[in-house]
């Protein structure tokens, strides 16, 4: 069963169309170079874990593409469909998965750990909630700066509203009304966690009211509904109606983590909406509204495959950090540095 | 047959749920999935209702098992790696470790932390934070280098009635080996030679310990006989065993995987000097990971942390002095 | 304008008025108690701070009287009458905040972090919100050791529910479906910030959604309204229905400690209903029931008076702690402290 | 005119206030009110829209200043009480602590903690964390002494391009007092002799040089002239000045009013034992609070921590070494 694309009004017809392809492209480019990444792990070309969006595209780059590149946005660790719409070289996520020293973290951070703050981009700690309230400061200073129109979107999963720090930037955000976009992706597990064991409201999305902003829900699956309801959120926050929290349900299609077989993930799940591809359905919409044919979405296939396979081959000529290069310093004031007391 | 200390650490949770009605295990993925590194695989089948699943709530999860305790409970919270403990902290630092001060209520909670540098986890899943949570009142904390002390320091700290922060090194987990778990223990408190020697002696902890050992073996091939003392436990301190050992070789290294400023190697050289001043007969010194974030690519992280190579060099540097 | 008490079964008009004497006169208690210790502070007896329940009585009471002895209660800084209501010795506060040797806290901890741990009274630690999930701990230890039907109230204020292990703990709960009931005095100030500075939902009642709890809105200035819905609140928890959050409506009638003057208050609030003595209208409900008249009172309030001063004279007689006579270990385990290392 | 330790802690915000427009102060009760302690009276009100009340929310609001600080701003945060940073720790150690290293782009933001003991205070408002955040690396920790680096350390806290927790000692902010503000400062990283001497040195920092100075003046009218090192900042930590009162005094004694367990002390005597051992007539010693919470009654409290009187004790039994 196909979602149905309700009537738009003439003249955005062209918006709708150029909106869903710009998405298909990042996505399927993000789904290329994720499968790429499966391969390299499984190969054991990349150090410690991988992580995967797969199935989480559609939500992803609704946010993506929604943003302009003077926003703020603060992805996690399934988002890589979201990053490359927000303008992130795709040479950055393979620099910093294989530890490139001309990546963006030099090797210093790895996998999904990789931002350009100044760009916008906000490299993620681990700790889950803890990027939201960073949003939250750079918009605030923005504003102080006197700078409007600015969004900083943040994205989590539906595991992640249990932390603290969800609570507290949430409020925090509230009570300043920034210009917030709060995406849960609520996958149905955190990592074997499954949503019976982390929260026992009916939706995620009753919790606006208590925090008094604005709620939208989204199917997760679908690329129009993400596109929409994500947009909407966007503009309600660029319009200045505060922050905006968004619970998209979908379900993650591969394991917490490459190491990880998903074994625990219900099969009743599996076989529901839920565990619809939203690749596949994005497919069928353009096919079906006749925006792309399946010879061109073959050339961008092979198109994005042979970016992908260029840009490994090159990032695994490049030099790996040395260690005898390293400042070895954490400060940024060297003359504080207290260098190599042991 | 043999066991890997991650097994021991199941072993001897596995014995406590059996032996102890009032154990219980909580924490996240711990249930049905058996942890992130499998440390109590099975055991929610095993024991029905007594292993659960945590939502991503670290304070909470922590306050839980203090109020547990409180009914008589022996908590065993796993901290999916102790990088995660400082969303925890107050509530170890602040509500679990003051309560017994503070009402004579004892608080018998053990929280797990799977710690340490491994080659590409990078700078939030490797961290070592014994000297953090030893800084305060309290607490104890364990530090086991061998799957006979995973086994039996696990088992001692959820016998004990109080917060246990027990450090277990993730790169351990899998290569380390024994043949079988032990029957007897030292005591909690109690430091261990790893290795005799008498021209110098290497204090040190959990992972280190084999690093040393190596650096020992090393040395050995060009005549020098190294002691190496595993601590066991950070927190209380086994200072007479160090200073002992520091009386037959009369020069002290000490080395840690932590960050240099206050941890555990400062307070060894700190309790050395102060009690066993005379016995020295060269500055002690202390090998330390360097003083950034752990970092991700394993080029750096090798050079990042103490390894047998760099301790060799510093035990050769002080064997001249 | 006084409150109606609507009008109840016959066989209930009994149960109603015991409750409310009962409750009266542990306000009463609570509020000489507390004019004592301000009266001490003044005087430079107390050491550290000194922090008063005015006006929050009715509630503070409420949640006391709703309890049983095998309850769990974790009071915060404004609750002297439900602590007394609990069962918590007078001579426990005074002992306390003098810093008598023969307290529960043996001087080592003062003034409102008072508490026996094993009388199911929690002895709070400052960090606002650490208390609520060391109830649930004892609630959920209790459902592994098969005991039920016990409930576990904490209290806290509306600043209070901004902090991240409220949050955490809350949802906690909801997932355990424990019999919680939170407790929040909403007074409309965190000492100086005013709840537009502190959150921006229309009611803190709409968080309970959130977590799928329960919610009960009250007027805490009215004893009746209070003993009504906090008494739900709690039967609802013990029969099963899970977390409770109760959410009370009321103004702080002093500073936010006896150094504080409270200037920042609007005096709009002060003159509104929420300004209003819950004391008193506790008091006059009692008249115009005539369930007691005012020579009643009067003896209750002088026997309260001479119980007072004979407690405070009492302690000031006690010793206070030796510093010689201390062991100054932290641990249980005697042999495992490291004594007197520098 | 004279001017308090707190005073001075306001001075220097509202300078910097004046002289940056970056600077912007977010914390409880900051605005309006003038904070818990009043060390922003009137700001919000000179500099409007620059002082801000935050939510009860640590976490959130370091995350915020980190936030801030990645758009250029210098924001300066206050918690209410050192303690409760706990709750924000996860922001300061892993957040704002490892950003500069992770990405290049700095984070300057200064956590001012009202920190240390004061009669009647008790375990939760007395807390002396500097040990805890100098732990970590990517942070500066600061510990004025007096009311002259109270108001000049906190300028250089804005201004570095780093993140800094100002450790500000509530026990001086009404007592301290100086004559003027100053116009010129020793820079961070430097520690200041607060008194000369010959026959020992007491290194320490904060409150405790005061206490040291008492317990100097003491021990002199007895015959001995006692050298006291204020550390002004506890990371870095000035060992060449440190090294260099050794030299001149043979005997080294470090006094803290943290705990213990890898305290300040610990760190200092490692590293002078590492690099001034020669320079030692006698062991090294500690003297730091006892190893339980701070106590509420007055007299438990000023047992707990270091005196003037036990100062002079620990240094007289060092003297007779
Ligand atoms: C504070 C904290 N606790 C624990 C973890 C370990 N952890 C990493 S991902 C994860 C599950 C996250 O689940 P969810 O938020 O639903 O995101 P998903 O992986 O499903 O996209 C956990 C527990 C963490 N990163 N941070
Ligand atoms: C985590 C934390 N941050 C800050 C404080 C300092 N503090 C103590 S009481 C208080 C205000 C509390 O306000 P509220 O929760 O509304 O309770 P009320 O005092 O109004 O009863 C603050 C900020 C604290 N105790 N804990
Ligand atoms: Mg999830
Ligand atoms: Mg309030």
């Amino acid at each position: 069963m196909l979602p149905t694309v309700s009537e738009p009004p003439a003249g955005e017809v062209g918006a709708l169309r150029e909106a869903h392809l710009g998405a298909f492209r990042f996505m399927l480019r993000a789904r290329l170079l994720d499968d790429k990444f499966a391969a390299l792990y499984r190969a054991g070309k990349i150090h410690g874990g991988v992580f995967l969006g797969r199935g989480q595209e559609a939500l992803s780059v609704a946010v993506g593409i929604s943003l302009v590149k003077t926003d703020v946005f603060a992805p996690l660790i399934r988002d890589g469909a979201g990053r490359l719409a927000f303008g992130e070289p795709m040479l950055d996520a393979i620099r910093t998965y294989l530890g490139s020293a001309l990546g963006s973290m030099r090797g210093r951070d790895g996998n999904v750990h990789r931002g350009r703050p100044h760009a916008g981009l906000l490299p993620m700690i681990s700790h889950l909630g803890a990027m939201i309230s960073v949003v939250n400061g750079m918009l605030l200073a923005r504003q102080l700066k006197g700078i409007s129109g600015t969004v900083g979107a943040a994205c989590i999963g539906e595991g992640a509203t249990s932390t603290g720090s969800f609570h507290e930037a949430l409020n925090q955000a509230a009570v300043e009304k920034l210009p917030l976009v709060l995406v849960v992706a609520n996958n149905q597990y955190a990592y074997s966690t499954p949503n019976a064991r982390q929260f026992a409201c009916a939706d995620l999305a009753d919790r606006a009211a208590g925090y008094g902003v604005a709620a939208h829900s989204v199917d997760g699956t679908d690329l129009t509904d993400c596109l929409a309801t994500v947009g909407a959120a966007v503009a309600g926050a660029r319009a200045g109606g505060g922050p905006q929290l968004v619970v998209a349900n979908l379900l993650r299609l591969c394991g917490h983590g490459e190491h990880d077989d998903a074994s625990y993930v219900a099969s009743a799940l599996k076989k529901s909406g839920l565990g619809r591809d939203c690749l596949k359905i994005a497919e069928d919409i353009l096919l079906r509204e006749q925006w792309a044919d399946a010879a061109e979405i073959a050339v961008w296939r092979s198109a994005a495959l042979r970016e992908i396979e260029d840009h490994v081959a090159q990032v695994q000529r490049e030099p790996a950090p040395d260690p005898f290069a390293e400042a070895w310093t954490a400060l940024s004031s060297q003359h504080l540095s207290e260098g190599q007391v042991q | 047959m043999s066991i890997t200390y991650l097994e021991a650490i199941r072993e001897a949770q596995a014995r406590a749920l059996r032996d102890d009605p009032r154990v219980f295990i909580y924490g996240q993925d711990v249930g049905e999935f058996g942890g992130a590194f499998k440390a109590t695989k099975n055991l929610a089948r095993e024991y029905p209702g007594r292993v659960l699943d945590a939502p991503i709530s670290e304070d909470a999860i922590v306050g839980l098992a203090v109020g547990a305790a409180i009914e008589g409970m022996r908590p065993i919270i796993e901290m999916q790696f102790a990088d995660f403990s400082t969303v925890g902290f107050n509530q170890i630092v602040n509500q679990a470790a003051t309560l017994f001060w503070r009402t004579q209520v004892p608080c018998p909670i053990t929280v797990r932390l799977p710690f340490g540098g491994t080659s590409g986890s990078g700078p939030f899943h490797s961290q070592s934070l014994e000297a953090i949570y030893a800084h305060y009142p309290g607490v104890v904390v364990l530090t086991p280098a061998t799957v006979e002390d995973a086994y039996s320091l696990l088992l001692a700290a959820v016998a004990i009635d109080d917060p246990v922060i027990f450090c277990e090194h993730k790169l351990l987990y899998y290569h380390l080996k024994a043949e079988k778990l032990p029957t007897e223990a030292l005591p909690i408190g109690k430091a261990r030679i790893h290795r005799e020697g008498r021209d110098l002696t290497i204090v040190t902890y959990s992972a280190m310990v084999h690093e040393a050992a190596a650096a020992a073996t090393e040395l050995a091939t060009e005549g020098w006989e190294i002691e190496v003392v595993d601590l066991r436990s950070v927190k209380p301190l086994d200072t007479d065993t160090v200073v002992a050992s520091v009386a037959r070789t009369g020069r002290l290294l000490c080395v840690g995987e932590a960050w240099p400023w206050g941890g555990v190697t400062a307070e060894v050289i700190a309790r050395v000097t102060a009690e066993g001043y005379g016995l020295l007969d060269a500055p002690p010194q202390r090998l330390n990971a360097k003083d950034t974030p752990v970092p991700y690519h394993p080029n750096l992280w090798a050079a990042h942390r103490p390894t047998a190579r760099s301790i060799a060099a510093a035990a050769r540097n002080l064997l001249r002095t």
